[in-house]
């Protein structure tokens, strides 16, 4: 609890506005999509944190809105940190964080192909996973599939057809 | 002197650790009763299949061609890739009184993971996973089976075994 | 037989044209012969591995799967032999014959009995060597007309991989000619009637031994010196754009190369077709006389083949460069050296 | 359109020329696209291409129920299958706050850890075939071929088991497990010495990892390397041990931390892992508790709607399941932070300058699973 403590201090001396709220068992943070390189970058270089570990980048589609969640760990004091950001109006953008984890270039591909955002300053910004031509973004909710029970099932009635 | 001594220890020691994993080898080549490969078509009878094997799903029938499915739909709901396809009809019973009762249980083979949870979900124990594993056949539609049999019907209770 | 064979050709063809005939005979009896040796090497190579790895091997062709190798030859004959359309087409389809051809060439002056040699070159081993190191162009060949990056790359580094090595296995058969006096085969095989050269050449030939048999395993291109057809790194190397029977083709060359390398290896330092013999034991000597010298060739040939397929089987590959360092930095020095020693000794009359 | 195609292909130079390795390529176990900027033998530069084999299991999962999404993770990784169910189910269980029985907790332990085994013996024998040699890999299988008859008894499949469940496990264990487990160990100690035999202490193989592929700390830092790639590079990473999970509290093993960084390093970790994961089994194998295997738990499985996180250590590194749950009978969104993914970005860095034959080491190394990383 001490530890807790002295943590929410030394983000509150960083980030003087900012509530500690929580995401699954970590301590989460909520930053503006502009500021949101800034505030990692202080994050990053701040001694007594050192978050030098993105340890995943990944967004969840809210329908108003999109969320980026950086899940931040620091390898030296153990501490973890969600750092969330929403992104309201398209055309979805932020900047990259690639200076300063590298790991981010993957995961930023990876978000840009499922959802669209486009990051400024990536250096090889594409689509990862779907071809280059493929339309809408998978992981949004509005891109519409159908139930993955209920495609097998009709290609299974389709068999059924055939067989009798 | 000592680059000449760590040259040709260095020699020394390469063919010493390459002779040991030839050793090996051949020691391998000499004992032919360590070969675990198995012939299969040949070894079907002596073929270890453990029990719990999961080959496919299986409808077990009793002698009186009865088995336990209620045509709940509990498994149909439970698979995640719709292989199940529960088909029930309403039958009238003697007494007046509608009942539904199993149909067709149609179970594609092609399409199931053999994940069990068919069999977890069903509560009458109707369905099991069978041994069975030589399936292959040149059409898909042949991989669809009725896991019940023809003329078969439910299982009366007997005695409620509630617990 | 051989007369009776000669006259009824005379007979059939007439004078003029019955040695032309006779050649074609004798040509095709050889490769048949070859062709022959390597498919049962190739099937001798998949029992071995498989036991080394606790495998049965090829067990469906035949009893224990014996003709599991005829049955790939005749498979790879039926196949389609596609060109690849950028392929530069003549020098890809040449190629394959070249490698071949060139193996087969190497087969003249070897003396598989006292009385079955072809050809008793007086220069026989410079010949064998000479002839084998041609076969690296039908691999360039075959690397650079595929037009194929990895083709490309499996060519170069067998070229630089076979040139390199041709050094020192030069080196070590030269440790060999210089202790006999003689190039010829026949003549090799003779100075060694009163002991293998390996037994009677003091520590130069041990060591020359070794060197030749790590040089011409590389000059194989086989593991774990096979980095021209390394297949986890350039999928098949300068092969890989070939099919069928040319594929084939540098299937058997690679094992043809084996047999001659394996032949070489038992004239110069296993005695070629002399039998063992150990001083003072008169017995021994005169049951061992008994054995025919054609089973002792095949014999020491084949402890020699099962050799680079142990080889084979156990270790992993090297690297490009560490494989040039092995050549340049241990093996030709040491051959070198092992060369003069090998000279004063010679001119000491050392040997046994 | 014209701008993405040549955002997909490497310029090179004159002397320079560009490979493609994969996506059907021996050494890169499944299909992963590697362009390469060759300079002769050396590479220049190289860039992954994915996505041959993604199936989209994130956005399938947002269809299909709690019970039934579980199945699918063991497509990830499927050399840590049971593994990735753990996850899943542990990050379940979190969700409902279930308390999941003590014997239930150590046979998921068990299994896991024969699966690290399994795993880790598979790359054992295919680092062997990468580098050439053809007889590791069948004896690394006859040990591996014993635990996937441990897993055929008690699970019922050998390498996709779906054995983990919300609650529990699936069945009780076979009779039979315990001294077939024990049965396993002991020969597998019998063996060991082969594996030190054929590649650890042979000449060759050391000249093609000692010293390729380094990866310094502050990059497997920079690039969040999980698993034995990390903790290669020196940085303390184990999941098992930062958070224990199911029954890691009550056992005593140790981290396996080397600070050179190389695929030396990487092999060795790994070798010393399945001495480690033996002890676990060891410890556990004797003292399964006796009880219940499997919590009651509601036939339609509703997580009250918030975020849930789990990581567990699978074989090649940390796994993260993140849930985000509306509270309805289906997530709303799964994500999968996998091993592979990240391990992935550190190939590029280990792999410049050095040459064809040390990219297959480095590979080979990295234990690069393609469906873990396109999912």
């Amino acid at each position: 609890m001490m530890q807790q403590n002295g943590f929410e201090q030394i983000l509150k001396s960083i980030f003087p506005e900012i509530t500690l709220s929580k995401c699954a068992q970590f301590n989460a943070i909520e930053l503006k999509p502009e500021s949101i390189y800034a505030g990692l970058e202080k994050l990053h270089q701040q001694s007594d944190l050192k978050f030098d570990m993105l340890v995943c980048l990944t967004a969840v589609d809210r329908v108003t809105h999109i969320e980026v969640l950086y899940h931040l760990r620091s390898t030296f004091n153990g501490y973890d940190l969600i750092v969330k950001t929403a992104l309201v109006e398209q055309p979805y953008e932020l900047q990259s964080v690639v200076p300063l984890w590298r790991s981010a270039e993957l995961f930023e591909m990876e978000i840009y192909d499922m959802f669209g955002i486009s990051f400024s300053g990536h250096p090889d910004l594409r689509r990862l996973f779907m071809p280059d031509d493929w339309e809408g973004f998978p992981l949004r909710k509005s891109y519409k599939t159908t139930d993955v029970a209920d495609n097998y099932l009709d290609s299974h009635k389709l068999l059924l057809n055939q067989q009798e | 002197m000592n680059a000449v001594k760590r040259y040709f220890s260095s020699i020394f020691n390469a063919i010493v650790a390459l002779l040991k994993g030839m050793r090996l080898t051949g020691s391998y080549l000499l004992h032919p009763s360590k070969i675990l490969t198995q012939q299969y078509p040949e070894n079907r009878e002596t073929l270890y299949i453990p029990e719990r094997f999961k080959g496919r799903v299986y409808m077990p029938h009793d002698e009186n061609n009865e088995h336990n499915c209620t045509a709940c739909t509990l498994c149909q709901l439970a698979c995640p890739n719709g292989s199940i396809q529960i088909i029930s009809k309403n039958i009238e019973l003697p007494d007046g009184t509608k009942k539904k009762v199993l149909d067709r249980w149609v179970y594609n083979l092609g399409s199931c993971t053999l994940c069990q949870l068919c069999v977890d979900a069903c509560p009458s124990d109707a369905i099991v996973m069978d041994n069975a594993f030589e399936f292959s056949v040149y059409n898909k539609s042949k991989l669809i089976f009725d896991l019940n049999r023809p003329g078969s019907k439910l299982k009366e209770k007997k005695t409620e075994p509630q617990v | 037989m051989i007369t009776w064979i000669g006259n009824k050709l005379t007979e059939i063809f007439g004078t003029t044209l019955a040695p032309y005939v006779g050649y074609v005979l004798i040509g095709f009896a050889i490769i048949t012969l070859v062709v022959l040796m390597a498919v049962i090497s190739i099937y001798l190579e998949r029992k071995i591995a498989a036991f080394m790895q606790m495998r049965l091997g090829p067990m469906r062709v035949g009893k224990w799967g014996t003709l599991q190798a005829f049955a790939d030859v005749f498979k790879l004959m039926l196949k389609e032999s596609l060109t690849p359309a950028q392929a530069d087409k003549q020098l890809f389809n040449i190629a394959p014959y070249l490698v071949l051809t060139v193996s087969f060439l190497a087969f003249a002056p070897i003396a598989f009995s006292p009385s079955l040699q072809l050809w008793d070159l007086n220069i026989g081993v410079l010949y064998v060597t000479s002839v084998s190191s041609v076969g690296v162009i039908g691999i360039l060949m075959a690397g650079w007309a595929s037009n194929n990056k990895y083709s490309l790359l499996g060519a170069m580094r067998s070229g630089a991989q076979i040139v390199s090595y041709e050094l020192s296995a030069g080196i070590a058969i030269l440790t060999i000619v210089m202790m006999s006096g003689s190039l010829s085969v026949s003549g090799i095989i003779q100075s060694q009637a009163d002991g293998w050269w390996i037994f009677k050449g003091h520590i130069p030939a041990i060591i020359a031994f070794v060197i030749f048999a790590i040089a011409s395993t590389a000059e194989l291109n086989r593991a774990p010196f096979d980095l021209a057809e390394a297949e986890q790194e350039l999928t098949a190397g300068f092969h890989t754009e070939y099919s069928g029977m040319q594929f084939a083709m540098f299937f058997l060359a690679e094992y043809t190369n084996m047999f001659i390398v394996s032949m070489l290896g038992t004239t110069l330092f296993l005695g070629g077709w002399m039998p063992l013999h150990i001083a003072g034991w008169e017995s021994f000597n005169h049951l061992m006389d008994k054995i025919p010298p054609f089973l002792w060739f095949f014999g020491k040939v084949f402890i020699s083949l099962f050799m680079i397929i142990w080889f084979r089987w156990t270790f992993p590959r090297l690297r490009i460069d560490q494989l040039l360092k092995l050549e340049w930095k241990y093996l030709l020095p040491i051959g070198m050296v092992n060369l003069v020693f090998g000279a004063i000794i010679t001119w000491l009359g050392w040997i046994l | 359109m014209e701008q993405t195609i040549n955002n997909r292909i490497l310029q090179s130079s004159d002397d320079e020329f560009i490979i493609n390795v994969g996506p059907q390529h021996p050494s890169t176990h499944g299909v992963l696209h590697l362009q390469l900027r060759l300079d002769g033998e050396e590479i220049a530069d190289l860039k992954p291409f994915l996505g041959y084999i993604h199936r989209g299991i994130e956005k399938m999962c947002e269809s299909l129920t709690y019970k039934q999404f579980i199945y699918l993770t063991s497509r990830m990784d499927y050399l840590s299958a049971h593994i990735n169910n753990q996850a899943c189910c542990l990050a379940i269980e979190k969700s409902l706050q279930v308390e999941v029985p003590e014997r239930a907790k150590v046979i998921r332990t068990l299994m896991a850890e024969l699966t690290r085994l399994a795993s880790h013996q598979l790359w054992w024998g295919s680092t062997g075939l990468d580098m050439g040699a053809v007889s590791p890999f069948f004896y690394a299988f006859r040990e591996r071929e014993m635990i996937l008859e441990i897993f055929e008894e008690t699970c019922g499949s050998r390498l996709t088991m779906n054995y983990c469940v919300p609650g529990g496990v699936m069945n009780d264990i076979h009779p039979d497990f315990v001294s077939k487990v024990k049965k396993l160990i002991q020969q597998f100690k019998a063996n060991i010495h082969e594996y030190d035999e054929l590649l650890t202490g042979n000449p060759i193989f050391q000249s093609r990892t000692r010293g390729v592929g380094y990866l310094p700390k502050e990059d497997a830092i920079s690039l969040a390397c999980s698993g034995p790639v990390a903790r290669a590079s020196g940085i303390s990473c184990d999941v098992r041990k930062k958070e224990p999970y199911d029954a890691y509290d009550r056992v005593e093993f140790e981290e396996i931390i080397a600070s050179e960084g190389d695929c030396f390093a990487r092999y060795r970790v790994r070798m010393k892992e399945m001495l480690e994961s033996m002890k676990i089994i060891e410890q556990l194998i004797d003292n399964i508790p006796a009880g219940d295997y499997r919590a009651k738990i509601k036939g339609i499985i509703k997580p009250p709607a918030g975020e849930y996180f789990q990581r567990v250590e699978t074989a090649r590194g940390e796994l993260g399941v993140f849930i985000v749950s509306d509270g309805s009978n289906k997530p709303y969104r799964v994500k999968f932070r996998t091993p592979n993914f990240s391990n992935l970005a550190a190939l590029k860095p280990m792999s410049l300058g050095a040459k064809i034959g040390d990219l297959v080491a480095i590979m080979a190394s990295l234990d690069l699973i393609i469906p873990d990383i396109d999912r």
